[in-house]
Protein backbone atom coordinates (compact mmCIF):
# COMPACT_ATOMS: atom_id res chain seq x y z
CA UNK A 1 0.00 0.00 0.00
CA UNK A 2 1.02 3.44 -1.00
CA UNK A 3 -0.44 6.94 0.90
CA UNK A 4 0.20 10.22 -0.86
CA UNK A 5 -1.33 13.02 0.09
CA UNK A 6 -1.97 16.73 -1.36
CA UNK A 7 -2.86 19.58 0.67
CA UNK A 8 -4.87 22.35 -0.81
CA UNK A 9 -6.28 25.37 1.30
CA UNK A 10 -9.50 23.69 2.36
CA UNK A 11 -9.11 20.29 0.67
CA UNK A 12 -6.54 17.30 1.49
CA UNK A 13 -6.27 14.91 -1.77
CA UNK A 14 -5.38 11.45 -0.58
CA UNK A 15 -4.00 8.70 -2.41
CA UNK A 16 -4.42 5.39 -1.54
CA UNK A 17 -2.88 2.77 -3.96
CA UNK A 18 -1.98 -1.00 -3.80
CA UNK A 19 -3.64 -3.56 -0.95
CA UNK A 20 -5.69 -2.45 2.36
CA UNK A 21 -6.22 -5.30 4.51
CA UNK A 22 -5.48 -5.52 8.11
CA UNK A 23 -1.96 -5.70 7.60
CA UNK A 24 -1.88 -2.37 5.95
CA UNK A 25 -5.04 -0.29 7.36
CA UNK A 26 -2.67 0.79 10.53
CA UNK A 27 -0.66 3.23 8.33
CA UNK A 28 -3.50 4.44 6.50
CA UNK A 29 -5.76 5.20 10.22
CA UNK A 30 -2.11 6.70 10.76
CA UNK A 31 -1.94 8.83 7.68
CA UNK A 32 -5.27 10.20 8.01
CA UNK A 33 -5.53 10.75 11.77
CA UNK A 34 -2.62 13.04 10.81
CA UNK A 35 -4.01 15.10 8.31
CA UNK A 36 -7.75 15.26 11.02
CA UNK A 37 -5.21 16.76 13.02
CA UNK A 38 -3.82 19.51 11.03
CA UNK A 39 -7.52 20.11 10.67
CA UNK A 40 -7.64 18.93 7.53
CA UNK A 41 -10.89 17.79 7.59
CA UNK A 42 -12.14 17.90 3.75
CA UNK A 43 -10.67 14.67 2.75
CA UNK A 44 -10.83 13.30 -0.96
CA UNK A 45 -9.85 9.92 -1.36
CA UNK A 46 -8.21 9.29 -4.67
CA UNK A 47 -9.25 4.96 -4.73
CA UNK A 48 -8.17 4.47 -8.30
CA UNK A 49 -5.56 2.67 -7.66
CA UNK A 50 -6.88 0.17 -5.02
CA UNK A 51 -6.33 -3.69 -5.32
CA UNK A 52 -7.99 -4.76 -2.15
CA UNK A 53 -9.67 -3.83 0.28
CA UNK A 54 -10.93 -5.55 3.12
CA UNK A 55 -13.38 -4.26 6.35
CA UNK A 56 -9.97 -3.34 8.29
CA UNK A 57 -9.67 -0.48 5.44
CA UNK A 58 -13.46 -0.04 5.25
CA UNK A 59 -13.39 0.65 9.28
CA UNK A 60 -10.59 3.10 8.82
CA UNK A 61 -12.92 4.87 6.52
CA UNK A 62 -15.63 4.84 8.87
CA UNK A 63 -13.67 5.86 11.58
CA UNK A 64 -12.18 8.84 9.44
CA UNK A 65 -15.78 9.63 8.07
CA UNK A 66 -17.35 9.72 12.20
CA UNK A 67 -14.33 12.02 13.02
CA UNK A 68 -14.20 14.47 10.51
CA UNK A 69 -18.06 14.91 10.08
CA UNK A 70 -17.96 15.93 14.14
CA UNK A 71 -16.18 19.43 12.90
CA UNK A 72 -18.09 19.53 9.61
CA UNK A 73 -15.65 17.89 7.52
CA UNK A 74 -16.48 14.64 5.14
CA UNK A 75 -14.59 11.82 3.36
CA UNK A 76 -15.82 11.57 -0.49
CA UNK A 77 -14.16 9.24 -2.61
CA UNK A 78 -12.66 10.27 -6.16
CA UNK A 79 -12.81 7.50 -9.29
CA UNK A 80 -12.64 4.36 -6.90
CA UNK A 81 -11.32 1.32 -8.28
CA UNK A 82 -14.24 -1.71 -9.38
CA UNK A 83 -12.42 -3.51 -6.29
CA UNK A 84 -12.73 -0.80 -4.20
CA UNK A 85 -16.48 -0.12 -5.20
CA UNK A 86 -17.22 -3.67 -4.88
CA UNK A 87 -15.60 -4.09 -1.03
CA UNK A 88 -17.86 -1.26 -0.11
CA UNK A 89 -20.89 -2.30 -1.79
CA UNK A 90 -20.71 -5.62 -0.45
CA UNK A 91 -20.00 -4.10 3.10
CA UNK A 92 -23.18 -2.00 2.84
CA UNK A 93 -21.33 1.32 3.23
CA UNK A 94 -22.03 2.88 -0.37
CA UNK A 95 -24.71 4.98 1.40
CA UNK A 96 -22.14 6.74 3.42
CA UNK A 97 -19.42 8.06 0.49
CA UNK A 98 -20.12 10.32 -2.18
CA UNK A 99 -18.23 9.35 -4.83
CA UNK A 100 -16.83 11.29 -7.75
CA UNK A 101 -15.80 10.37 -11.27
CA UNK A 102 -12.76 12.17 -10.71
CA UNK A 103 -10.51 13.70 -8.54
CA UNK A 104 -11.10 17.34 -9.93
CA UNK A 105 -14.90 16.72 -9.08
CA UNK A 106 -14.03 14.93 -6.14
CA UNK A 107 -11.98 18.25 -5.07
CA UNK A 108 -14.27 20.58 -6.31
CA UNK A 109 -17.56 19.43 -4.47
CA UNK A 110 -15.83 20.79 -1.33
CA UNK B 1 -30.20 -45.28 -22.94
CA UNK B 2 -29.39 -42.91 -19.99
CA UNK B 3 -26.51 -40.27 -21.07
CA UNK B 4 -23.07 -41.23 -18.60
CA UNK B 5 -22.45 -39.56 -16.31
CA UNK B 6 -19.36 -37.64 -15.81
CA UNK B 7 -17.74 -35.88 -12.76
CA UNK B 8 -16.71 -32.79 -13.30
CA UNK B 9 -13.29 -32.83 -12.97
CA UNK B 10 -11.89 -31.02 -9.33
CA UNK B 11 -8.68 -29.35 -8.44
CA UNK B 12 -7.32 -29.15 -4.94
CA UNK B 13 -5.15 -26.31 -3.82
CA UNK B 14 -4.40 -25.87 -0.56
CA UNK B 15 -1.72 -24.41 2.01
CA UNK B 16 -0.89 -23.63 5.94
CA UNK B 17 0.58 -20.67 6.79
CA UNK B 18 0.96 -19.21 10.38
CA UNK B 19 -1.68 -16.80 12.01
CA UNK B 20 -0.30 -13.66 10.92
CA UNK B 21 -1.35 -10.88 8.72
CA UNK B 22 1.52 -10.38 6.77
CA UNK B 23 -0.16 -14.22 5.31
CA UNK B 24 -3.47 -12.63 4.06
CA UNK B 25 -2.01 -11.88 0.81
CA UNK B 26 -0.46 -15.10 0.26
CA UNK B 27 -4.07 -16.68 0.86
CA UNK B 28 -5.85 -14.49 -1.15
CA UNK B 29 -3.68 -15.70 -3.94
CA UNK B 30 -4.64 -19.32 -3.75
CA UNK B 31 -8.38 -18.33 -3.32
CA UNK B 32 -7.43 -16.64 -6.72
CA UNK B 33 -6.41 -20.04 -8.08
CA UNK B 34 -8.55 -22.16 -6.83
CA UNK B 35 -11.40 -19.04 -8.49
CA UNK B 36 -9.49 -19.14 -11.67
CA UNK B 37 -9.91 -23.28 -11.67
CA UNK B 38 -13.35 -23.11 -11.20
CA UNK B 39 -13.92 -20.50 -14.04
CA UNK B 40 -14.75 -17.43 -12.21
CA UNK B 41 -13.79 -14.04 -13.53
CA UNK B 42 -11.83 -11.06 -11.83
CA UNK B 43 -14.62 -9.72 -9.97
CA UNK B 44 -15.73 -12.93 -8.51
CA UNK B 45 -12.34 -13.93 -7.58
CA UNK B 46 -11.84 -10.67 -5.74
CA UNK B 47 -15.10 -11.59 -3.92
CA UNK B 48 -13.79 -14.84 -2.63
CA UNK B 49 -10.36 -13.44 -2.06
CA UNK B 50 -12.48 -10.90 0.36
CA UNK B 51 -14.31 -13.49 1.79
CA UNK B 52 -11.74 -16.07 3.15
CA UNK B 53 -9.51 -12.83 3.88
CA UNK B 54 -12.36 -11.64 6.46
CA UNK B 55 -12.67 -15.08 8.20
CA UNK B 56 -8.67 -15.47 8.17
CA UNK B 57 -8.26 -12.00 9.75
CA UNK B 58 -10.78 -12.62 12.35
CA UNK B 59 -8.94 -16.40 13.34
CA UNK B 60 -5.61 -13.75 13.40
CA UNK B 61 -7.06 -11.09 15.18
CA UNK B 62 -10.30 -12.59 17.17
CA UNK B 63 -9.40 -16.39 17.52
CA UNK B 64 -5.49 -16.67 17.97
CA UNK B 65 -5.16 -13.30 19.35
CA UNK B 66 -1.06 -12.70 19.83
CA UNK B 67 -1.18 -16.65 20.48
CA UNK B 68 0.47 -18.33 17.45
CA UNK B 69 -1.11 -21.17 15.37
CA UNK B 70 -1.83 -22.22 11.47
CA UNK B 71 -4.40 -21.74 9.13
CA UNK B 72 -5.03 -23.88 6.48
CA UNK B 73 -7.07 -23.15 3.08
CA UNK B 74 -8.41 -25.86 0.92
CA UNK B 75 -10.02 -24.92 -1.91
CA UNK B 76 -11.89 -26.97 -4.18
CA UNK B 77 -12.86 -26.18 -7.68
CA UNK B 78 -15.09 -27.70 -10.07
CA UNK B 79 -16.35 -25.75 -13.17
CA UNK B 80 -18.60 -22.49 -11.99
CA UNK B 81 -18.56 -24.05 -8.10
CA UNK B 82 -15.61 -23.17 -5.57
CA UNK B 83 -15.64 -24.85 -2.06
CA UNK B 84 -13.06 -23.12 0.63
CA UNK B 85 -12.12 -24.59 4.03
CA UNK B 86 -10.83 -22.52 6.27
CA UNK B 87 -9.11 -24.77 9.05
CA UNK B 88 -7.89 -23.06 12.63
CA UNK B 89 -6.89 -24.97 15.98
CA UNK B 90 -8.27 -21.32 17.87
CA UNK B 91 -10.97 -21.75 20.64
CA UNK B 92 -14.52 -22.77 19.12
CA UNK B 93 -16.21 -19.84 16.93
CA UNK B 94 -19.37 -20.50 14.85
CA UNK B 95 -19.53 -17.13 12.54
CA UNK B 96 -22.66 -18.43 11.09
CA UNK B 97 -24.10 -18.31 14.86
CA UNK B 98 -24.12 -14.55 14.93
CA UNK B 99 -27.51 -12.70 14.25
CA UNK B 100 -28.11 -10.83 11.15
CA UNK B 101 -26.78 -7.02 11.13
CA UNK B 102 -29.26 -4.89 12.58
CA UNK B 103 -30.07 -1.73 10.92
CA UNK B 104 -27.79 1.57 11.85
CA UNK B 105 -28.37 4.87 11.21
CA UNK B 106 -26.95 7.13 8.56
CA UNK B 107 -25.29 9.26 11.42
CA UNK B 108 -23.88 6.70 13.17
CA UNK B 109 -22.67 3.99 10.87
CA UNK B 110 -21.09 0.86 12.82
CA UNK B 111 -17.07 1.27 12.43
CA UNK B 112 -16.29 -2.52 12.71
CA UNK B 113 -18.27 -5.87 11.87
CA UNK B 114 -17.90 -5.58 8.35
CA UNK B 115 -16.01 -9.22 7.61
CA UNK B 116 -19.00 -11.57 8.51
CA UNK B 117 -21.71 -9.54 6.34
CA UNK B 118 -19.13 -9.45 4.01
CA UNK B 119 -18.50 -13.30 3.60
CA UNK B 120 -22.49 -14.01 4.07
CA UNK B 121 -23.06 -11.69 1.01
CA UNK B 122 -20.18 -12.86 -1.32
CA UNK B 123 -20.40 -16.84 -0.15
CA UNK B 124 -23.72 -19.05 -1.31
CA UNK B 125 -23.27 -21.68 1.88
CA UNK B 126 -21.15 -20.92 4.76
CA UNK B 127 -21.09 -24.31 7.32
CA UNK B 128 -19.49 -24.16 10.61
CA UNK B 129 -17.76 -27.61 12.31
CA UNK B 130 -15.93 -27.92 15.27
CA UNK B 131 -13.92 -31.46 15.28
CA UNK B 132 -11.22 -32.37 18.26
CA UNK B 133 -9.42 -28.75 18.73
CA UNK B 134 -10.56 -27.83 14.98
CA UNK B 135 -12.53 -24.85 13.78
CA UNK B 136 -13.88 -26.47 10.10
CA UNK B 137 -15.39 -23.17 8.15
CA UNK B 138 -16.52 -24.17 4.47
CA UNK B 139 -17.88 -21.67 2.16
CA UNK B 140 -19.14 -21.97 -1.41
CA UNK B 141 -19.36 -19.94 -4.42
CA UNK B 142 -21.66 -20.99 -7.41
CA UNK B 143 -21.70 -19.49 -10.48
CA UNK B 144 -23.94 -19.96 -13.46
CA UNK B 145 -22.46 -20.37 -16.32
CA UNK B 146 -22.70 -17.35 -18.92
CA UNK B 147 -23.94 -18.07 -22.13
CA UNK B 148 -21.42 -17.33 -24.61
CA UNK C 1 -11.00 27.74 -31.24
CA UNK C 2 -13.07 25.17 -28.48
CA UNK C 3 -14.89 26.06 -25.37
CA UNK C 4 -15.81 23.78 -22.86
CA UNK C 5 -16.74 24.65 -18.77
CA UNK C 6 -17.78 22.76 -15.97
CA UNK C 7 -19.26 24.17 -13.33
CA UNK C 8 -18.67 23.55 -9.80
CA UNK C 9 -20.04 24.33 -6.22
CA UNK C 10 -17.55 26.73 -5.77
CA UNK C 11 -15.53 27.11 -9.04
CA UNK C 12 -16.23 26.91 -12.97
CA UNK C 13 -12.97 25.27 -14.99
CA UNK C 14 -13.20 26.47 -18.63
CA UNK C 15 -11.31 24.82 -20.96
CA UNK C 16 -10.06 26.74 -24.46
CA UNK C 17 -8.45 25.19 -26.87
CA UNK C 18 -7.08 25.82 -30.39
CA UNK C 19 -6.29 29.51 -31.61
CA UNK C 20 -7.41 32.49 -29.60
CA UNK C 21 -7.02 35.45 -32.03
CA UNK C 22 -9.51 38.97 -33.09
CA UNK C 23 -11.53 35.98 -35.15
CA UNK C 24 -12.28 33.93 -32.01
CA UNK C 25 -11.57 35.97 -28.87
CA UNK C 26 -15.25 37.05 -29.12
CA UNK C 27 -16.61 34.37 -28.63
CA UNK C 28 -14.49 33.60 -25.56
CA UNK C 29 -15.89 36.90 -24.27
CA UNK C 30 -19.66 35.60 -24.60
CA UNK C 31 -18.98 32.78 -22.66
CA UNK C 32 -16.48 34.31 -19.87
CA UNK C 33 -19.43 36.89 -19.43
CA UNK C 34 -22.32 34.73 -19.37
CA UNK C 35 -20.89 32.51 -16.54
CA UNK C 36 -20.06 35.44 -14.52
CA UNK C 37 -24.15 36.78 -15.30
CA UNK C 38 -24.83 33.75 -13.71
CA UNK C 39 -22.42 34.37 -11.00
CA UNK C 40 -19.90 32.37 -11.67
CA UNK C 41 -16.64 34.27 -10.56
CA UNK C 42 -13.90 31.69 -9.65
CA UNK C 43 -12.84 31.05 -12.79
CA UNK C 44 -10.51 28.08 -13.84
CA UNK C 45 -9.32 28.75 -17.16
CA UNK C 46 -7.16 25.67 -18.67
CA UNK C 47 -5.48 26.88 -21.29
CA UNK C 48 -3.30 23.49 -21.77
CA UNK C 49 -4.36 23.43 -25.43
CA UNK C 50 -3.79 26.85 -26.88
CA UNK C 51 -1.77 26.85 -29.75
CA UNK C 52 -2.27 31.05 -30.02
CA UNK C 53 -3.10 33.34 -28.23
CA UNK C 54 -2.92 37.04 -29.59
CA UNK C 55 -3.94 40.37 -27.94
CA UNK C 56 -7.17 39.77 -28.61
CA UNK C 57 -7.60 36.90 -26.97
CA UNK C 58 -5.25 38.97 -23.59
CA UNK C 59 -7.73 41.86 -23.30
CA UNK C 60 -10.74 38.74 -22.89
CA UNK C 61 -8.79 37.63 -19.90
CA UNK C 62 -8.02 40.67 -18.69
CA UNK C 63 -11.62 42.60 -19.22
CA UNK C 64 -13.15 39.19 -17.53
CA UNK C 65 -10.22 39.18 -14.68
CA UNK C 66 -11.40 42.67 -13.75
CA UNK C 67 -15.24 42.05 -13.59
CA UNK C 68 -15.10 39.18 -11.72
CA UNK C 69 -12.82 41.09 -9.29
CA UNK C 70 -15.00 43.59 -8.64
CA UNK C 71 -17.46 40.73 -6.71
CA UNK C 72 -14.35 38.61 -4.91
CA UNK C 73 -13.91 36.56 -8.13
CA UNK C 74 -10.47 35.87 -9.92
CA UNK C 75 -9.31 34.04 -13.22
CA UNK C 76 -6.88 31.74 -12.04
CA UNK C 77 -4.46 29.60 -15.11
CA UNK C 78 -4.58 25.85 -15.15
CA UNK C 79 -1.59 23.86 -16.99
CA UNK C 80 -1.33 26.91 -19.72
CA UNK C 81 0.90 25.98 -23.34
CA UNK C 82 4.07 26.57 -23.52
CA UNK C 83 2.11 29.05 -26.70
CA UNK C 84 -0.02 31.12 -24.02
CA UNK C 85 2.37 31.37 -22.02
CA UNK C 86 4.73 33.13 -23.97
CA UNK C 87 1.76 35.50 -24.72
CA UNK C 88 1.08 36.61 -21.75
CA UNK C 89 4.61 36.78 -20.93
CA UNK C 90 5.15 39.01 -24.22
CA UNK C 91 2.03 41.17 -22.95
CA UNK C 92 3.64 41.74 -19.92
CA UNK C 93 0.51 40.44 -17.98
CA UNK C 94 2.15 37.70 -16.05
CA UNK C 95 2.06 39.02 -12.97
CA UNK C 96 -2.10 39.28 -13.30
CA UNK C 97 -2.48 35.87 -13.30
CA UNK C 98 -1.92 32.91 -10.70
CA UNK C 99 -0.82 29.82 -12.78
CA UNK C 100 -1.23 26.23 -11.40
CA UNK C 101 0.61 23.26 -12.76
CA UNK C 102 -2.83 21.63 -13.31
CA UNK C 103 -6.41 21.81 -13.15
CA UNK C 104 -6.53 20.21 -9.27
CA UNK C 105 -4.53 22.67 -7.78
CA UNK C 106 -6.24 25.71 -10.02
CA UNK C 107 -9.19 24.30 -8.76
CA UNK C 108 -8.32 23.74 -5.23
CA UNK C 109 -7.01 26.90 -4.74
CA UNK C 110 -10.19 28.91 -4.47
CA UNK D 1 44.05 35.86 -48.90
CA UNK D 2 40.90 36.87 -47.47
CA UNK D 3 38.29 34.29 -47.43
CA UNK D 4 35.64 34.18 -50.42
CA UNK D 5 32.59 35.98 -48.48
CA UNK D 6 29.40 34.02 -50.26
CA UNK D 7 25.95 35.70 -49.64
CA UNK D 8 23.58 33.09 -47.28
CA UNK D 9 21.18 32.01 -49.45
CA UNK D 10 17.75 34.37 -49.28
CA UNK D 11 14.11 32.75 -49.08
CA UNK D 12 11.32 34.98 -50.14
CA UNK D 13 7.44 33.89 -49.26
CA UNK D 14 4.67 36.60 -50.21
CA UNK D 15 0.92 36.24 -49.89
CA UNK D 16 -1.23 39.03 -50.05
CA UNK D 17 -5.07 38.93 -48.09
CA UNK D 18 -8.13 40.95 -47.65
CA UNK D 19 -8.27 42.83 -44.32
CA UNK D 20 -10.16 39.65 -42.93
CA UNK D 21 -9.68 38.81 -39.43
CA UNK D 22 -10.70 35.40 -40.89
CA UNK D 23 -7.30 35.46 -42.78
CA UNK D 24 -5.29 36.03 -39.93
CA UNK D 25 -4.31 32.42 -39.65
CA UNK D 26 -3.41 32.33 -43.19
CA UNK D 27 -0.40 35.35 -42.43
CA UNK D 28 0.84 33.19 -39.43
CA UNK D 29 1.08 30.19 -41.61
CA UNK D 30 3.41 32.32 -44.27
CA UNK D 31 5.35 33.90 -41.41
CA UNK D 32 5.43 30.08 -40.18
CA UNK D 33 7.05 29.29 -43.27
CA UNK D 34 9.50 32.09 -43.33
CA UNK D 35 10.51 31.54 -39.71
CA UNK D 36 11.53 27.90 -40.49
CA UNK D 37 13.51 29.08 -43.42
CA UNK D 38 15.26 31.05 -41.58
CA UNK D 39 15.61 28.08 -38.94
CA UNK D 40 14.18 29.42 -36.41
CA UNK D 41 12.82 26.78 -34.03
CA UNK D 42 9.06 26.68 -32.67
CA UNK D 43 8.75 28.94 -30.61
CA UNK D 44 10.65 31.47 -31.86
CA UNK D 45 8.57 31.37 -34.99
CA UNK D 46 5.42 31.58 -32.74
CA UNK D 47 6.73 34.53 -31.27
CA UNK D 48 7.26 36.46 -35.01
CA UNK D 49 3.42 35.20 -35.79
CA UNK D 50 2.13 36.78 -32.85
CA UNK D 51 3.88 40.08 -33.70
CA UNK D 52 2.71 39.90 -37.46
CA UNK D 53 -0.67 38.87 -36.27
CA UNK D 54 -0.82 42.39 -33.83
CA UNK D 55 0.30 44.50 -37.00
CA UNK D 56 -2.42 42.70 -39.19
CA UNK D 57 -5.14 42.93 -36.50
CA UNK D 58 -4.42 46.51 -36.39
CA UNK D 59 -4.57 47.20 -39.95
CA UNK D 60 -7.62 45.11 -39.83
CA UNK D 61 -8.94 47.07 -37.04
CA UNK D 62 -8.19 50.46 -36.56
CA UNK D 63 -6.70 51.16 -40.02
CA UNK D 64 -9.03 49.99 -42.82
CA UNK D 65 -11.70 49.59 -40.05
CA UNK D 66 -15.10 48.93 -41.98
CA UNK D 67 -13.50 49.36 -45.46
CA UNK D 68 -12.08 46.73 -46.94
CA UNK D 69 -8.34 46.82 -48.43
CA UNK D 70 -5.92 44.33 -48.90
CA UNK D 71 -2.65 43.04 -46.58
CA UNK D 72 0.33 41.75 -48.29
CA UNK D 73 3.24 40.21 -46.12
CA UNK D 74 6.93 39.01 -47.45
CA UNK D 75 9.17 36.91 -45.89
CA UNK D 76 12.62 36.99 -46.46
CA UNK D 77 14.59 34.50 -44.87
CA UNK D 78 18.11 34.26 -44.23
CA UNK D 79 19.97 31.60 -41.74
CA UNK D 80 19.21 33.34 -38.34
CA UNK D 81 17.62 36.06 -40.15
CA UNK D 82 13.86 37.08 -40.67
CA UNK D 83 12.66 39.89 -42.37
CA UNK D 84 9.13 40.68 -42.77
CA UNK D 85 7.00 43.44 -44.51
CA UNK D 86 3.88 44.06 -44.09
CA UNK D 87 2.00 46.67 -46.68
CA UNK D 88 -1.34 48.28 -46.16
CA UNK D 89 -3.17 51.18 -48.44
CA UNK D 90 -4.96 52.04 -45.16
CA UNK D 91 -4.18 55.58 -43.84
CA UNK D 92 -1.14 56.36 -42.51
CA UNK D 93 -0.34 55.09 -38.93
CA UNK D 94 3.48 54.37 -37.65
CA UNK D 95 3.29 52.41 -34.97
CA UNK D 96 7.00 52.99 -33.82
CA UNK D 97 6.01 56.74 -32.81
CA UNK D 98 3.88 55.36 -29.83
CA UNK D 99 5.33 56.27 -26.69
CA UNK D 100 6.35 52.90 -24.46
CA UNK D 101 4.12 52.02 -22.14
CA UNK D 102 3.67 53.62 -19.35
CA UNK D 103 3.29 51.75 -15.54
CA UNK D 104 0.34 50.63 -14.20
CA UNK D 105 -0.88 49.52 -11.02
CA UNK D 106 -1.46 45.62 -10.46
CA UNK D 107 -5.60 46.79 -9.26
CA UNK D 108 -6.27 48.45 -12.92
CA UNK D 109 -4.24 46.25 -15.27
CA UNK D 110 -4.72 48.07 -19.41
CA UNK D 111 -7.34 46.00 -21.45
CA UNK D 112 -5.87 46.93 -24.77
CA UNK D 113 -2.35 48.09 -25.90
CA UNK D 114 -0.99 44.89 -26.05
CA UNK D 115 -0.65 44.87 -29.57
CA UNK D 116 2.25 46.71 -30.24
CA UNK D 117 3.94 45.98 -26.77
CA UNK D 118 4.18 42.42 -28.43
CA UNK D 119 5.70 43.95 -31.19
CA UNK D 120 8.20 45.66 -29.85
CA UNK D 121 9.17 42.34 -27.52
CA UNK D 122 9.45 40.21 -30.12
CA UNK D 123 11.19 41.83 -32.56
CA UNK D 124 14.98 43.10 -33.57
CA UNK D 125 13.83 46.14 -35.52
CA UNK D 126 10.56 47.87 -36.52
CA UNK D 127 10.84 50.59 -39.54
CA UNK D 128 7.85 52.21 -40.68
CA UNK D 129 7.74 53.85 -44.32
CA UNK D 130 4.65 55.43 -46.25
CA UNK D 131 5.38 55.21 -49.83
CA UNK D 132 2.35 56.65 -51.64
CA UNK D 133 -0.58 55.19 -50.56
CA UNK D 134 0.79 52.44 -49.13
CA UNK D 135 2.47 52.27 -45.33
CA UNK D 136 4.99 49.76 -45.35
CA UNK D 137 6.07 47.85 -41.73
CA UNK D 138 9.26 45.82 -41.64
CA UNK D 139 10.10 43.84 -38.65
CA UNK D 140 13.53 42.16 -38.32
CA UNK D 141 14.26 39.03 -35.73
CA UNK D 142 17.60 37.71 -35.78
CA UNK D 143 19.15 34.25 -33.42
CA UNK D 144 22.29 33.83 -32.93
CA UNK D 145 22.59 30.54 -34.74
CA UNK D 146 22.82 27.64 -31.01
CA UNK D 147 26.27 25.77 -30.90
CA UNK D 148 25.45 22.47 -31.71
N1 LIG E 1 -12.57 -16.48 14.60
C1 LIG E 1 -13.19 -15.77 15.56
N2 LIG E 1 -12.98 -16.06 16.88
C2 LIG E 1 -13.59 -15.36 17.83
N3 LIG E 1 -14.43 -14.37 17.61
C3 LIG E 1 -14.69 -14.00 16.33
C4 LIG E 1 -14.09 -14.68 15.25
N4 LIG E 1 -14.56 -14.14 14.11
C5 LIG E 1 -15.40 -13.16 14.46
N5 LIG E 1 -15.48 -13.06 15.80
C6 LIG E 1 -16.33 -12.12 16.56
O1 LIG E 1 -17.36 -11.66 15.67
C7 LIG E 1 -17.32 -10.24 15.57
C8 LIG E 1 -17.74 -9.78 14.18
O2 LIG E 1 -16.74 -10.08 13.24
P1 LIG E 1 -16.64 -9.27 11.90
O3 LIG E 1 -17.97 -9.19 11.27
O4 LIG E 1 -15.54 -9.85 11.07
O5 LIG E 1 -16.25 -7.80 12.31
P2 LIG E 1 -14.95 -7.23 13.04
O6 LIG E 1 -13.88 -8.25 12.93
O7 LIG E 1 -14.66 -5.99 12.28
O8 LIG E 1 -15.40 -6.94 14.46
C9 LIG E 1 -15.92 -9.87 15.95
O9 LIG E 1 -15.85 -8.57 16.47
C10 LIG E 1 -15.56 -10.91 17.00
O10 LIG E 1 -16.03 -10.52 18.27
N1 LIG F 1 -2.75 50.33 -38.29
C1 LIG F 1 -3.25 51.24 -37.42
N2 LIG F 1 -3.97 52.29 -37.87
C2 LIG F 1 -4.45 53.18 -37.00
N3 LIG F 1 -4.27 53.12 -35.67
C3 LIG F 1 -3.56 52.11 -35.16
C4 LIG F 1 -3.01 51.12 -36.01
N4 LIG F 1 -2.35 50.25 -35.23
C5 LIG F 1 -2.48 50.66 -33.96
N5 LIG F 1 -3.21 51.80 -33.91
C6 LIG F 1 -3.51 52.56 -32.69
O1 LIG F 1 -2.58 52.22 -31.68
C7 LIG F 1 -3.25 51.72 -30.52
C8 LIG F 1 -2.42 50.66 -29.82
O2 LIG F 1 -2.41 49.48 -30.59
P1 LIG F 1 -2.14 48.10 -29.91
O3 LIG F 1 -0.93 48.20 -29.04
O4 LIG F 1 -2.11 47.04 -30.96
O5 LIG F 1 -3.35 47.85 -28.93
P2 LIG F 1 -4.90 47.68 -29.25
O6 LIG F 1 -5.04 47.35 -30.68
O7 LIG F 1 -5.27 46.55 -28.35
O8 LIG F 1 -5.54 48.96 -28.83
C9 LIG F 1 -4.59 51.25 -31.02
O9 LIG F 1 -5.56 51.31 -30.02
C10 LIG F 1 -4.90 52.23 -32.16
O10 LIG F 1 -5.45 53.41 -31.62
Amino acid sequence: MEIKSQVYKRVVAVTVTGRVDSGTAGDLEKALSALANEAHNNIVLDLSGVEFLSSSGLRVLVTTLKGVRKVGGDVRLAQPSQRAIDAINLAGLDVLFKVFPDRESAIASY
Amino acid sequence: MPPTKTRPRLTLHSQSVPAQLGQLESLCNLVDLGARSSGFDDRTSYACQLAVCEAAENIILHGYRKKGGDIRVTTRSRPGELTVDIVDTAPPFNPTMLPPEEGWALTDPPVGGRGILIMRRVMDEIQYRRRGNRNILRMRKRVRPSKS
